[in-house]
């Protein structure tokens, strides 16, 4: 089954490339189904793959070169359970945001669709590839298109200016990236991550090594959009089309972190992993950015800005799981990657079904307005409860996960901090929905600061097909949880995935990894703390949107600190470029004292 | 005898890179910066050349030659084109 | 000699980032972009090159000369096609800004915050 | 800002920390790029390393970055396409240069497009390649529109032509690949003759590879160039041309 993976890559740039050169060929008809054939296709191989991911890593050697006397000299896609269920969430995700965009963005489809089957590419060759270099290839390829998918309501100021602060920052981080690369190689003299982690083995890892990890790390974080490196995101979600912010939202923002861990357990691991010195920082960087970005999105009220804070807030939780380097911890954040994706991706498509039946983005405008829409009412309910991790829904099982990999460390302090994030952004959610679709609350809110308005894409769009995808994004997204089986094979992919020396034997020796035992097919159940703190949660989440909606006026103490935060949040390039340096240079500094 | 003649070469050209990049840097003006740094273009494919590596070299060369230059050029007239149609509506 | 060329990779990078942090003008900005992408090539390149080492290009050259590494030529030359990719990018979106705004400064085209 | 200074000096100390971690400049001590400089030629029969090491070895390296520019010119086209509307409110005339300078014009156009096209046939073989011939060709195309009246540039600027060839040329990328892999090898794997070194018939499907860049990089700096070009001369209308 080794003919696979190339092809989830291989399907979506072909497509790219035909949509847009049988243009004036092909009527509108084959055009879109050839668009949503490929994404189609590609999930569905995706699912293939997932299957035979299972028994052990499927790996593809391009071109043939198969490494000698183990010595890689080609680039390698190898793909266990983890990566190949990122590529179906991708492919899913994409495909439904291919849908919602039939009757949507007609204006410009060859080239929205070229892009997005660009960037489904890109993202399943990221999840897959096993090579410095040709990782970077991938994030490019997918920067490039989202770069210009976030501009594309070019005729307005705020895409344009959200497009450039995602392309500076993130270009940016590329570059820092490439230098990473340059150290590592020159100090390993290799590409392939399990060589790298090889090489890495002897000698002392020095000054080089954790700089070079500095670097790479870093570059992927502020595509994760991690605090201090997330000030571009809600720059470019508040403007980017609703699918398009599925997409970015919903699977390439969390790529990111998967960048993270596949960098950490198949080299750092190797000079690091005796000690947590590696981990604590990203777990305090996921504390910050969950805390800080939860508590962002209750300060917006402009619905997509809010969500791409949301969005933010469960990178944080996620980063949180991986810092944590335990196998729960990231099956953990493997699980909330599935519920993330899809809850994510179906409330910034009721957000685009509000903008397309009012004209309006801005909740406080909004009050009221969605009365009687009860389809939409339903998905963005369900999906903010999804959100917060209500017992036994959406992302809940994956944050039981973390909870149990913390405690498990002895850091039962984490959890609640990370429950404090997820309520916070859910508290946002929800009080936006209730003044909405219920018409709760005042229209005027001194909190909120000023207000952002954008005009409708379009109004000629089929009504049904926006609010069916919602739905169906919705539904998968809320039922992760309770899918039976699906904690367990969580786990184990976990596990395979952060055993680091049979990786290497897989890939440079060709050596099968231990076949797992049969996997039982029941709902995961989680410890009695993460019931009671996803109650509690739920229920801090439900107050805090009811005083959002009723409370008189902010408490005086508050006010300072808001400001203060709105502040920083300048949306000027500059300022976020000198947070990128600050932020890279600090994380290598903490790395630099822990690990020396 | 040849190789003896490369390090002074390869000394001058790292030199002449890392003068150049702060010139680009600190000139402000779009039009004269794009002129400074198809100068900078230059060094860095003397610096490809004095370091065995031809390929990179004619990709730079092609490119701070051909590409920069129109991409560049073509935004600053446009936006200067802009201010001067605004410039005379005012008069 | 032996970490001058080091040296002069880090400090590219770093005057190209000071550039585009305190750029007023997205065209000028983009072209810090292509300085700071620089420094890349010239890390790469001089991270790769052997003393006394021929380019790796075996026409009249005998198999097994001593030769400098390809694969950092072959990064390197990716890389600029991403640059170019990059600045036409931003040069689009450039056009836009003052299509709308007036202005390509980035400070002026600040519309969304907090 | 107050802290980009301290930051920068941070990063600057971390890059000082690592560069005194590095082999001292020239003493390189592989293997990646040694064992390719290797077996490089042996196995592929192209001389040049790199440009075997950019279309074989690590081919989908380079297939990932022809739809990085792909991208980035249907980017660039989807962000530019107001302004193409809006250029009917605003056109103007643009002098047509006198004979001596269109000569010399059409001499250069000539000149670039052969050397570009050099650099292309020759570049697994000499240094050159698809990506050098293509920006070089493209650019000799565009003078074409510099120098010469517009309509000796419009069929080389026409999407209807350059769409599909672009497509053609990054498309035909993914099919040599997928050509592999439905033979029951692995994507990307070199299927053809590899031929005599040194020639231009060595290779196999490097030459192909390259051909298919070249086509791809070519009509897309076309495209990149047209559409900035574009925004700011507009050709002059026919009832204009006879004044």
């Amino acid at each position: 089954m080794s003919w696979i993976p190339p092809l989830l890559v291989a399907i979506p740039l072909l497509a790219a490339a035909a949509t847009a050169g049988l243009d004036h060929v092909t009527p509108q008809p084959v055009q879109d189904a050839l668009v949503i054939g490929a994404s189609a296709a590609t999930t569905a191989l995706a699912f293939v793959l997932l299957w035979h991911a299972e028994d052990h890593e499927v790996v593809h050697w391009f071109g043939g070169w198969q490494p000698k006397h183990g010595v890689a000299l080609g680039v390698d896609f190898a793909v266990g359970p983890l990566a190949a269920g990122m590529c179906v969430v991708i492919g899913i995700v994409v495909t439904l945001s291919l849908l919602y965009a039939l009757t949507f963005l007609r204006e410009a489809a060859r080239l929205f669709d070229a892009l997005m089957l660009a960037a489904l590419g890109a993202m399943c060759g990221f999840a897959m590839s096993g090579d410095l270099f040709n990782l970077f290839v991938w994030l490019e390829l997918m920067a490039v298109a989202a770069y210009a998918l976030t501009g594309f309501q070019v005729e307005r100021l705020g895409p344009v200016q959200g497009a450039v602060n995602f392309a500076i920052t993130n270009t940016l981080g590329g570059y820092l990236f490439v230098v990473g690369i340059a150290l590592i190689y020159a100090r390993t003299g290799a590409l392939n991550l399990a060589q790298i982690g090889k090489a890495l083995a002897h000698g002392p890892a020095g000054g080089l090594v954790i700089v070079a990890m500095t670097l790479l790390l870093c570059g992927f974080l502020i595509k994760g959009a991690v605090v201090p490196f997330h000030l571009w995101a809600a720059d470019a979600y508040a403007v980017a089309p609703a699918p398009v912010c599925a997409v970015l939202g919903g699977v390439m923002t969390d790529i990111g972190l998967i960048g993270v861990a596949r960098l950490y357990w198949t080299v750092f691991a190797v000079p690091f992993g005796q000690g947590h010195g590696v981990g604590d920082v990203l777990l305090w960087l996921g504390l910050v950015t969950a805390v800080l970005a939860g508590t962002m999105a209750f300060l917006q009220r402009h619905l997509k800005r809010m969500l791409a804070y949301s969005v933010v807030c469960h990178i944080g939780i996620m980063l949180a799981g991986i810092g944590l380097l335990d196998t729960s911890g990231l099956a953990g954040t493997e699980l909330m990657f599935l519920a993330h994706a899809l809850l994510t991706a179906s409330l910034f498509f009721v957000a685009g079904i509000l903008h397309v039946d009012h004209g309006l983005i801005d909740e406080l405008h909004l009050r009221g307005r969605g009365r009687g829409c009860w389809a939409p009412a339903v998905a963005w309910f369900a999906g903010t409860i999804g959100l917060i991790g209500t017992p036994y829904v959406g992302i809940y099982l994956g944050h039981g996960l973390i909870d149990d990999g913390a405690s498990e460390l002895g850091r039962s302090w984490v959890p609640a901090l990370l429950w404090l994030g997820s309520a916070l952004a859910g508290a946002a959610l929800l009080r936006a929905g209730a003044r909405i679709f219920l018409g709760w609350g005042d229209d005027e809110d001194e909190l909120l600061g000023r207000a952002i308005e954008e005009d409708p894409l379009e109004r000629a769009v089929r009504r049904p097909i926006l609010v069916g995808v919602a739905l169906v994004a919705v539904v998968l997204g809320v039922a992760i949880s309770v899918v039976p089986g699906l904690g367990q094979r969580a786990e184990y992919a976990a596990g395979r995935f952060r055993d680091t020396s049979g990786y290497a034997a897989r890939i440079l020796h060709d050596r099968a990894m231990p076949a797992p035992g049969s996997l039982p097919v029941t709902i995961q159940h989680t410890s009695v703390d993460s019931l009671l703190y996803a109650s509690g949660a739920t229920i801090f989440a439900l107050g805090l949107a009811f005083a959002g909606l009723y409370r008189r006026r902010m408490p005086r103490a508050l006010a300072p600190p808001v400001r203060v935060l709105h502040s920083l949040h300048s949306g000027v390039v500059g300022d976020y470029v000198t947070w990128v340096v600050v932020g890279t240079a600090v994380t290598g500094g903490v790395w630099a004292i822990l690990l020396r | 005898m040849v190789l003896a003649t490369l390090v002074p070469l390869q000394a001058v050209a790292f030199g002449l890179v890392a003068l150049g990049a702060p010139l680009v840097v600190l000139t402000r003006d779009p039009l004269r910066q794009a002129l400074v740094n198809g100068v900078y273009g230059v060094s860095l494919v003397l610096l490809f050349v004095v370091l065995e590596a031809p390929d990179p070299a004619l990709s730079m060369l092609v490119v701070s030659g051909v590409g920069y230059p129109l991409v560049i050029l073509a935004a600053i007239a446009r936006v200067r084109g802009h201010e001067r149609t605004k410039d005379g509506d005012e008069r | 000699m032996s970490y001058l060329p080091y040296a002069v990779a880090g400090w590219i990078f770093l005057v190209g980032i000071a550039g585009i942090a305190t750029s007023k003008n997205l065209i000028h900005l983009a072209v810090c972009l292509t300085v700071t992408q620089s420094s890349s090539y010239v890390l790469l390149l001089s991270v790769g090159y052997v003393k006394h080492g021929v380019a790796p290009i075996f026409l009249g050259t005998k198999l097994g000369t001593t030769a400098v590494d390809p694969v950092v030529q072959a990064l390197t030359l990716t890389d600029v096609v991403v640059s170019v990719a990059v600045i036409g990018l931003i040069l689009a979106l450039a056009l836009d800004a003052h299509r709308l705004s007036g202005t390509v400064d980035p400070d002026g085209i600040a519309d969304v915050s907090g | 800002m107050m802290v980009l200074g301290p930051g920068l000096l941070g990063l600057g100390s971390l890059f000082a920390w690592a560069m005194a971690g590095l082999p001292a400049f020239g003493d390189y001590h592989g293997p990646y790029g040694f064992v390719l400089n290797r077996v490089v030629v042996p196995l592929r029969h192209t001389t040049n390393v790199v440009m075997g090491t950019t279309f074989d070895v690590r081919g989908v390296d380079t297939m990932g970055e022809e739809f990085i520019l792909y991208a980035a010119v249907v980017g660039v086209t989807l962000l530019l396409r107001d302004e193409t509307r809006s250029k009917q409110a605003e056109r103007r005339t643009r002098r047509l240069p006198n004979d001596t300078a269109r000569l010399v014009g059409i001499a250069m156009v000539g000149g670039g497009l052969l050397v570009g096209l050099w650099l292309m046939a020759f570049g697994y073989i000499t240094p050159g390649g698809g990506f050098q011939g293509g920006v070089l060709a493209a650019g000799a195309i565009l003078l074409l529109y510099v120098v010469g009246s517009h309509r000796d540039y419009r069929p080389f600027r026409d999407v209807h032509a350059l769409d599909p060839l672009e497509s053609l040329g990054s498309g035909g990328y993914v099919i040599v690949g997928l050509a592999a892999l439905a033979s029951g090898t692995a994507f990307l794997t070199n299927l053809f003759g590899l031929g005599t070194t040194g020639t231009l018939l060595s290779g196999g499907s490097i030459a192909i590879l390259n051909w298919a860049s070249a086509i791809a990089v070519t009509c897309a700096m076309v495209l990149l160039f047209a559409e900035f070009l574009e925004t700011y001369v507009v050709p002059l209308e026919p009832e204009d041309s006879g004044s």
